[in-house]
Formats: C-alpha cells, structure tokens, sequence
C-alpha cells in the first residue's frame, strides 16, 4: 500500500461526517431490528463505512452510482437523503421507490444512485452502460460501480471489466475486499493473491488499497476520478477494508477466527479517522457537533419511517410496464 | 419505373431498415452486438449493414463475445435515457445473459417505483429446420412471456418486421424482438417507410368462420398454407397473427375465437409448457361454453432440437401438423 | 420413549438427510455450493449442515460465487459417473447459470446419442412472502418445465422431500429440485429411514369428489387449508400434489379431474404463461366434455415480486384467491 | 516465444500423422461442401493442425478433451475414428452420436471425447467437472479443455479457470489463438494484451507458445500434462495460431488484412512441419506414405457417411430422459 499524503482537513472532514452518518445510521438499523422495530433482512456496513464515504467524497452527486444488497454506506456517502432511504428499508410509501424496492433495490437518481442490486456482479455491466451514456454524451460524469471480493469471481466481473477496459468507458470499479463473501474467505475461493491482479490480467488500470485509511482511500478515488473524467479509461480499485457484523444481521461471524476480528478492531477506520481530525486540531466539539447532527438526521429520518404508511396493495400493478396493469 | 421503390423486401432488410430509421429519428438510438459493424462484416447475417457507415461505429459498435456484458451495456445506458438494441447473435446465447434481462431489465422499473425506467431492445434470431443443431436453433419465448416487465415480439413478414422493430426500439419498456433465421432471407411487401405496426395489438391477416388459427413468427406462414388447403375443402380458417406475444392482444383473440368457436394455437417452439398453453388456457377460461370443442395446440416435440434432417423434420412443428389439429378439432 | 426416532422433521432437515444417505449409498455422490461446507456454516440455510464433517470437503465442497462453474462441474463430473448436487443457493441466481443447465445439462444425453448422460441434481430454494424482495424470490419453474430433458421436481411437506431428492440425486436424468425457503422450517411427519418416492408420480394427499385441485410445493398446504373450509359447506375438494412438474403425472391428473369434472390448478409463480397453462391446457384437451366449467389457475400476479408486505401480499397468490376461484368454477 | 528443443524425430512423426489427417480431412470437407455432397454448416480447420496434434500427442486416449464447433482438428487427434466422426458430420445413423449431435456436438467418450459445444466458452466449467472427477477418483487423468481467442471474453473463462485453479484439477486449458472471433479482430475486444496475461491475473501456471510450431507445441503441452498429473494443477496455453479458411465455410475473410493473411501462409505450420521432418531425414517416401495412408483413410470414412442411412424420423423421441418419450 502506498505512502500518500495525508488529505486536507476539510475533505477529512467531510469524510468523517458522511462516515460517522454511515456509523450511525448502521448502529442504529441494528438497533431497530433487534428491537423489532424494524423486520427486515439487513446487511450491516460497520467497518467499511470510510471506503464508501472516502470515495464518494471524490465525486459529484450527478455522477453515478451502481451499487449491491450491501449499499447503506455507499447510498448515504453518495447523498440520499436519509429520510427517503430509511423509508425505503422500511418498505414505506413515502421511501425512494415507494416501498417496492427495499432495501436491496435501492434507486434514486436524483443523487445518481441509479441501481442496487441483489445479484453478486450484475451491477458491474450496468455500470458500463452508465459509463457509454456518459462517453456518448460527453456529459464528463464518471459511475463508481461498488461490489466485494467475493463478486470478483463471478462472470459479469471479468466481462464488465473487459468491456470498460477496450472502451475506456470512464467506469471505477470499487471492490470493497472484506475478505468474505458471505461465510467463505476468499483464500479459498479466489486463485489470485489479489482482486487489483485480476484487473492487471485485465489490461486495467488497477490499484489495491487500504480503504480503512481516508486519505489513501480519498487519494486513489481522486486518481481514479480524474483518470477517468480525463478520457483515459476505468480503474479497478481494491480497498481492503472488514465487515464487523457477518453477512446480514444475525449472523454470528462465527467462521472468523478470533485473532483476525481482533486485529480487524485495531484496524477499525471510525476511531482512527476520529483520531486523525483531533490530530489535525479540529475540537472534540466540532466533532461532537458534527455527529449530534448525524445523530439528529438520523433521529427525523427513522421517525419519519415509521410513521409513514405502506404503499397500498394494489401498488403492483404500476410500473410493471409505462401503463398500469389491469387488475 | 426506375426511380419507384422496390415492391418487395427481405425480412432481414426490413429489420435493418427498422434500425436505420429509428437512428435518424432519434439520436439516443445506438447499436450493440458481436461483429455488428461494417468492418465486421455488418452482423453475421448482415442485418446491421451499412449502419456503422452512416451512424459511426460510436453509435454501432461490435462487441466482445460477452452477452452479459452486452445486455448490461443496454441496460445501463436505458436507464439514463438512451434507447440501446442489442442483438444477441442467436437466442440460444441468451442463456447467459437472462440476468440482466430477467433480473434487471425487466425488474427496474418496478424496484426503483418508476423513477427509472429500461427502453432497450434486444434483438435475437433462432428458429430450426436448417441443420444447426441443439444449441443453435431454439426458441425460448415462453420463458420471457413468463416475466412480467418484459414484452416479447415477433414478426411474420418484412412489413410487420419493420413496423414492429420500430415500435419495440421506440417503446419505454424492454423489449426482446425475436426474429427467425430460416426466412431471413424470403420475400414479402415493402412497407411505406412510415409504416408503424402497435405493440400488442395481433393482426387478423386472413378472416374465416369456422376455426381460428392463433399463431406468431413462422407459424403463420404454415397457417396461412393449410388455410388455403382446407379452403378447398370448405373449411374456412381465420389466422390471428399476434405479433406481441406477451402481452398478447387477448381482445382480438377472443373476439375471433368467439365468432369460430374452435382454435388451435400454432408455434414452432416446443409444445409442453409453450405459450401455446397460456392462450389455450385463456380462452377456455373466457370462452369455455361457446367451443365447438376444445382449443388444440401444436407445437414442436419433446427432445432438443436435432442435427439429422430427418430426425429434425420429424421433431418440428409442421404444415401436416396443422393441419391434423384442425381436423381434429373440428371432428 | 427417549430412544424412539423423531416424529417430526423440518423441511431443511429432510432435505438434509436425503442427501446424507444418498451419500451414504453412494460414494458418487458429491455436494456443491456456495458456503456450503461445515466451516462455512454448513450452507445459509444449513441444509448440508454436518455433511462435510461426517463425507469431508473433498464430497462437499463450497465453491466461489461462480454458479456456471458450479453446474458445468456438475455436468462435467456427471458425464463421467458421478451424481452431483449442486446448490444454487437462490433459484433468482440461476438466471446467470442457464446455459450450462439448458444447453448442455438437459442436451447432453442427446446429442451424444444417448453414450453420456449428466446425472446432477440441482437443488435451489426460492419462494415470496418474507420480504426479500425482486430479486431473491422468483419462481422459476416453467421455464425448466419447457426445456425438454430436465426433469423438475418440488415437495410439499418434509417426508416428500426426503424420498423425492433422494430420487432425484440417483436418478439418471438431470433433474431440478426446488426448495421453498419461507417453509424450509415447518415441520412434518417423519418418513422411515429407507422412504422414497419415485420421480413422475403425483400424489393426493386428500381425496374428494366436487372438484380437483392441481398443484405443488407451497400451493398443497395452502390447498389443503381452502379444502378443508370448503369442507365445511360441503364442498368436496380432491387435492394432486404434483411433485414432479416435468414432466408430470398426466394419469393422475386427468384421473382426478375425469372423476370431479372441474378443477383448479394453483401456484406460487406468476400465473400468465406459468406451469398451470400447461396443466390446464391438457386438462382441456382430455376431458373437455366432461367439465363442469373451465379450469381455473391461481399464480401471482403480473409484477416482479414486491418488497413492501402490502404489496407482496396483494401480489401474491393466496388461499384467498384458490377460494374464490373454486366458488368461481362451482358456480 | 520460447526456443525450445526440436521434439524427437518420432513425436514429430506422430504429430505430422495426426496433423496430415487434420489437414487432408478439412480440405475434404470443403470440396465435397463446395461440390453440394454435403449440407452442413462447417468451421474450417486449415491452419491449426499442429496446435491440436501436438497436443494430443502429448496426452493419452483415455485422458479427456471437451472441445468446440470448430473441433475437427481437436477430435482427429484425439482419435476419433475417421468413419465414425465423418458419418455424424453427415447425420448419419452411423455417426458418433447417431446423427443427433451433428459436427457442433460430437461425443465420443471411447477416445475421451466428452463434450463439443456450440456455446463459447460453456466447455470451460465443464472440463473442470471431469478434472474434478479425475482428481476425486484418482484415476491419473488429465482434460485438456480447447476453446478460441474470443472466448477468453465471456464469463465462463473467468469462472471456469479460477475454480480450476483453487482446486488444482488437473485440466489444460487450450486457448487456439487464432486472433479472430467470428470477423473481429482480438485487438478490438480483449483489454489485455494476451490471453495469458489473464491466466495470470487468476494465479494460474500461464503460458504462450507458438502453436505452430509443432516441438514448441508438444513442450508446452507435455510440461502442462505433467504439472497437472504430478497433483500441481491447471495451465493455461495460449497457443498462436491462425485459420486460413474465415470462420465457417463461406466466409470470405474480407475482414483480414492482406497483409496479415500472407504472413500468416508465411507460417503455414504445415509445410514447415513437413520440412522438419525432411531435414530430420525422414524421406519422402515415408512422408508420402503416411499422406497416403490418410487419404485412404478418409476415402474410406468419406464414402461410408455418404452411403450411410440418415436416422428414422422417431428417433427424436429417444434419449431425450433415459427412458423413450412416448409419440
Ligand atoms: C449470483 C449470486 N450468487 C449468490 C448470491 C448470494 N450471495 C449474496 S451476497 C454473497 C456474498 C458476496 O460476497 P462479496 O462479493 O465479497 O460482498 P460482501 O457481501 O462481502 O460485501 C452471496 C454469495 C447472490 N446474491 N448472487
Ligand atoms: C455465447 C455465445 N456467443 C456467441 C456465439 C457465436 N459465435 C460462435 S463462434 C464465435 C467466435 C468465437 O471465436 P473464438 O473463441 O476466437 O474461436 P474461433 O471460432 O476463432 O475458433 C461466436 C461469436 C456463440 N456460439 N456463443
Ligand atoms: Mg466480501
Ligand atoms: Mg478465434
């Protein structure tokens, strides 16, 4: 991993407060659904949440993002308003797709989260899709199209790459290398040492980095962005990062050795980060305040999700197609 | 005569035609597929020929061999306004790229409520009867009839070729347009080069009175042949061409087969668990106690599609098979 | 009674051990999947849990996120002797893996000419109602159902799924055997150790004499709970429990409906073009005469499956909906 | 490209056999084509013959091999008796496969033929299945999985190779490179600027050699058919070659450069085989008898699919599931 220059302190900033909302929000979906509050299959992002807000923090809410099941943190880094996103997870009308989407179908374009999908690597030709439409329109937007480790063994990977590749199509692909894919290490499902050598045999642009440590992370994104806003092509970047609540809520990570999780704790980029901006002399006040707002936003936003009501029944019989289906 | 327009085209130069237009009306049309542009010889059956030239191949380009990543590509540039036509070289390749149709082309707008929404069109070509085997000749359609978003298109003559193709690449939703190798390259009348042919709505190419042949593609071609045998018998047959097979035109189906009082549902793909079966089930469901007799079905065999002539013959839903159901039904 | 066996078994466990004694029977017997070795937890929803440990990890291995992988080494393996299992941990994710399924799987054993034939089992798990959403709840089975070759197979209650996936797994066609996750936890009676219920024949789990209702997996339980409402007003309700969809028992099918006269095919898949058209269409084609009143099908509706649980429900196919649609029939 | 060791006077003699039936047999089809003696669809072969002979000599009759459409050259030389294969390109009762399979899906699993498909890039997972099954049984045997330049695009490369790499099965994966896929040339679509460059970006023993050269060739292959028999797993070959007869019959090559195409008769490897053999001091005679032996070899396999029976029209209804359809 490179050496890079620590980030500015205002772009540290804004990272750690899209982080710390990532955070937050993230305690506090766990919270709610252990409460029963909540009932839905979650997919907790504590441990990655500087990767997505590091890299987001690289690009512009018109650009695009094409992201998977596990997308709170990418989905708040890239700028959807809470309220709508909460609303949403909770399956609720007044949530960015009115409830029909979920929390693994996530879409809201008008801060380019244009797909979420369930589907280990399918959002990775999609991407390219994004990519083209910008490269025809010359609208100079780049799509950061975010997977895991474990989708770098699947088809669409190896296709989308290809195709971004000897198009140039101005693609990131972020692969957030959180050692697993669901209960699997990827020691013992990936014949490469790493994801980046996987682009490499590609023919692509690619770098492997601590994404855990926000300057680094914020100084590849940025390469990567300008590489791309420059007409040169796609990067693949590999942030190795950890996940610290398993798969989805509920599982017990029990198929992770003791000394890795610990280790994994030391490494936890929340604390560091937070470290850093005291470093840098920002007051444990205006992080306190930056963080009782996230807090707040969060308070209105989960509020304003369970007051609001189901979408109606009959609701799936629109948007089926461009006219609404006869009952 | 010389400067009139030709009288008659071919199905394939209807369809490039279809895509020529639809670039020049709309600049948010652009082309995808293996060997599809002119360096690459304008698609292996050429039905993309000359587009690159006029177009650019920014607008027409040839891919890797990658479906999945060729339907990703359309469906990604969908959702951001464009209108993508991907061909799928044969339907058979579709296998590995029904995710992104099924999973997302078909599902996005739905998940996102609306906000976005997948205009592309895919274009594929199968059909048997013409040697290629058990993995080149299939026809899958039931299988996309089956998911709800998608619409499923096929034409029976170059006309409807060019009208349909030009709707399907105009129309909001995805569209698969299946086109049919063996009669690529056979004749019908041009069409004004206006010409528009609806999604959904069947056409009625032959009025009869005693049984309605429902069918699609090349089945009405066979239909329209053993509608002139029986004529000579007598028998008066009404051919409903769908055109859409889903969502399929259930009102003028019904409407004809209410007026017939026996059907036979025609389609070159395997008989079990084809579309056949659905519009058989349709009308028996609406129109049970009007029926001569029940609606029949033919439809390929059993088995994956053959290599030997022979065997391929004798899997292969045919005029002689039509012919039997009808009789059939009509006692 | 502390040594006397378990009464009642989970689905899951059923499905557990008809695979442990497969494997037990049948040292070419081998699992593959994602994260389903004991390490990795045993399989998501534990379904091979223990196997590993007691077979090892070279008979049960779990496998990269790589599903065309998964089964073309399934098909491969089987081509040369052995029976694999191949977990396709969600139906939803079979769509990236039909070509080797399709193409080659259901072809193989034909287009060699009957020397090789690919004895795999697929078994993968689907089913809505718990919220997972568009993509992770699908069903899939009438586009298997059409593909010739492949034979698919679902239960409904535990002790069928012990003596049908054991079926499946030794018998020498590929065969799909589909899972139903919101009842992988229900339990049942326990079948005996050496249960086994052969491939292609239906049951009927309750006999009656005013009306068939045809259905499988999940459709049988709600079935059964309609009946037995009915059952009270005096409606006699005879339910099918398929158990293989394909090809499926025709014979006890049209038994059935030749007794009541009218019947209704039911499922949880979308019901335009779904497996009930088929069911439906020969049911016409048989005993048309004899019906009371058309068949009537009950599936879900024409949407992707929908997150929210107002939508899903009113999406989904119900005990509601068989309800009405037998009062429909009755008249 | 390596500087190999010329192989021994007698692997050259066995390879220039196979590769002379190879090339005799595809310009046979081609005339009795181009004469209207026989319809069917055919992928020329012409100009890959040493790639395919060399590799089957280096592997044995009961060692397996999944290849192509475009597989003539890979099923001579693996053994494939002549009348059998010619009379199922036919669609002869007589055929390998009884006229079923055709000459895109020819099976003939006395000589290990096991799979030839009609999808690129589909041979790939399965071949891992029989080195799966060799591993499991222990039974020594290696697969040796053929496919083209283009199908290195396609999702099933990517997962095929890296599952064979993580189980170390014994397969050696083919790759004919013959620098088009269909009309397109590999420089229009493969970011990378080889095929092996991606075998080694999945951690995979990679190499490329000059497939026409028929001891560079036979090396190669040896070297790899020992590493995966010694338990070590797969290689990838990239093995350069090219077709001098367009994609399928018919086709023009309109697409190739004239220049390139008269380098590529340049490297012809058949005269140059030829020659080999010559200044080895293998006489002509001896040459002369070998082609003689193939062309009576080929006479004889060429008459008896054209005298055989097509299959009864039923038979459709047969081997569909292991017991017969009924009508
Ligand atoms: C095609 C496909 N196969 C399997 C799954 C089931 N599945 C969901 S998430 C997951 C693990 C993915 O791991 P990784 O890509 O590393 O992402 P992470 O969950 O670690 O963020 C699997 C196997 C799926 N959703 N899609
Ligand atoms: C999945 C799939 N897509 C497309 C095709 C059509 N097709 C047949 S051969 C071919 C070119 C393959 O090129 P390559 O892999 O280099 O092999 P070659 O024909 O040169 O031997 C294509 C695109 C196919 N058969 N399967
Ligand atoms: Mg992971
Ligand atoms: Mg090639």
């Amino acid at each position: 991993m490179s050496n890079t220059q620590m980030a500015d302190k205002d772009v540290l900033l804004d990272i750690f407060t899209r982080a710390d909302l990532i955070m937050q929000s993230d305690r506090r979906f766990r919270k709610m659904i252990g409460a029963g509050q909540l009932q839905i299959v979650y997919y907790p992002v504590r441990g990655q949440e500087v990767v997505s807000a590091a890299m987001m923090a690289a690009i512009n809410q018109d650009d695009y993002l094409v992201t998977i099941y596990r997308g709170l943190h990418d989905q708040l880094a890239k700028g959807i308003p809470s309220k709508d996103l909460w609303a949403e997870f909770a399956g609720k009308v007044t949530g960015t797709c009115k409830g029909k989407g979920g929390p693994m179908h996530i879409t809201h374009p008008e801060t380019g989260v244009m797909v979420t999908t369930g589907i280990v690597g399918s959002g990775i030709p999609i991407a390219n899709g994004l990519g083209l439409a910008s490269q025809l329109e010359k609208d100079n937007k780049v799509t950061v199209c975010c997977f895991g480790d474990g989708a770098s063994n699947i088809g669409a990977f190896h296709e989308g790459l290809n195709m971004a590749q000897i198009w140039k199509l101005p693609v990131i692909f972020l692969c957030q290398n959180n050692h697993y894919g669901e209960h699997t290490h990827m020691r013992d499902t990936t014949g490469s040492k790493t994801i980046a050598q996987r682009g490499e045999g590609l023919g692509m642009r690619s770098v492997r980095v601590n994404g855990n440590d926000a300057s680094e992370m914020y100084a590849a994104a940025k390469e990567a962005v300008d590489h791309a806003r420059a007409g040169n092509g796609p990067t693949l970047i590999e942030a190795m990062t950890f996940r610290f609540h398993g798969h989805l809520l509920g599982d017990t990570s029990h198929y992770i050795p003791k000394e890795e999780m610990e280790q994994a704790r030391e490494d936890d980029p929340m604390p560091i980060l937070r470290q850093q901006l005291l470093d840098l002399q920002v007051s444990e006040a205006d992080i306190a305040a930056i963080e009782a707002k996230n807090t707040a936003t969060i308070d209105e936003a989960a509020q304003f999700a369970l007051d609001s009501d189901y979408p109606p029944g009959d609701e799936y019989r629109i948007d089926v197609l461009d006219v609404e289906i006869a009952a | 005569m010389s400067d009139e327009k030709p009288q008659e085209i071919m199905f394939a130069q209807a369809c490039n035609m279809a895509m020529a237009r639809a670039m020049a009306d709309d600049d948010k049309v652009i082309l995808l597929g293996e060997d599809i542009a002119d360096k690459e010889g304008g698609g292996v059956f050429k039905v993309t020929a000359g587009l690159s030239e006029k177009y650019g191949t920014d607008r027409v380009r040839s891919t890797p061999i990658s479906e999945q990543a060729i339907v990703g590509a359309a469906v990604g540039s969908a959702l951001v306004g464009y209108r993508p036509v991907a061909e799928i070289m044969l339907m058979n390749f579709i296998t590995v790229a029904m995710d992104q149709l099924v999973n997302h082309a078909a599902k996005l707008r739905f998940m996102s409520g609306g906000q976005t929404s997948v205009p592309l069109t895919i274009r594929t070509t199968t059909g048997a009867g013409t040697g290629l085997g058990g993995q080149h000749s299939d026809m899958l359609e039931a299988w996309l009839a089956h998911v709800p978003g998608l619409k499923v298109v096929a034409a029976s003559n170059p006309a409807d070729a060019y009208g349909l193709l030009y709707s399907s690449i105009m129309d909001d939703n995805p569209v698969v347009f299946i086109e049919n190798t063996p009669t690529y390259f056979t004749k019908g009348p041009a069409p004004a080069p206006d010409h528009v042919v609806p999604l959904g709505k069947a056409s009625v190419p032959r009025e009869g009175t005693d049984i309605s042949l429902i069918t699609y593609g090349r089945g009405v071609g066979a239909s329209h042949a053993v509608a002139e045998k029986l004529a000579g018998e007598g028998i008066s047959c009404e051919i409903i061409d769908l055109r859409t097979i889903a969502p399929f035109d259930e009102e003028t189906v019904l409407k004809s087969v209410a007026k017939t009082r026996a059907a036979v549902v025609v389609h070159e793909a395997v008989k079990n668990f084809g579309t056949g079966a659905e519009i058989s089930s349709r009308i028996h469901e609406e129109l049970f106690s009007d029926l001569k007799a029940p609606v029949g079905r033919v439809g390929s065999g059993y088995a994956p599609v053959p290599f030997s002539p022979t065997i391929e013959k004798a899997w292969m839903f045919s005029e002689d098979d039509i012919e039997r159901e009808v009789r059939k039904i009509l006692g």
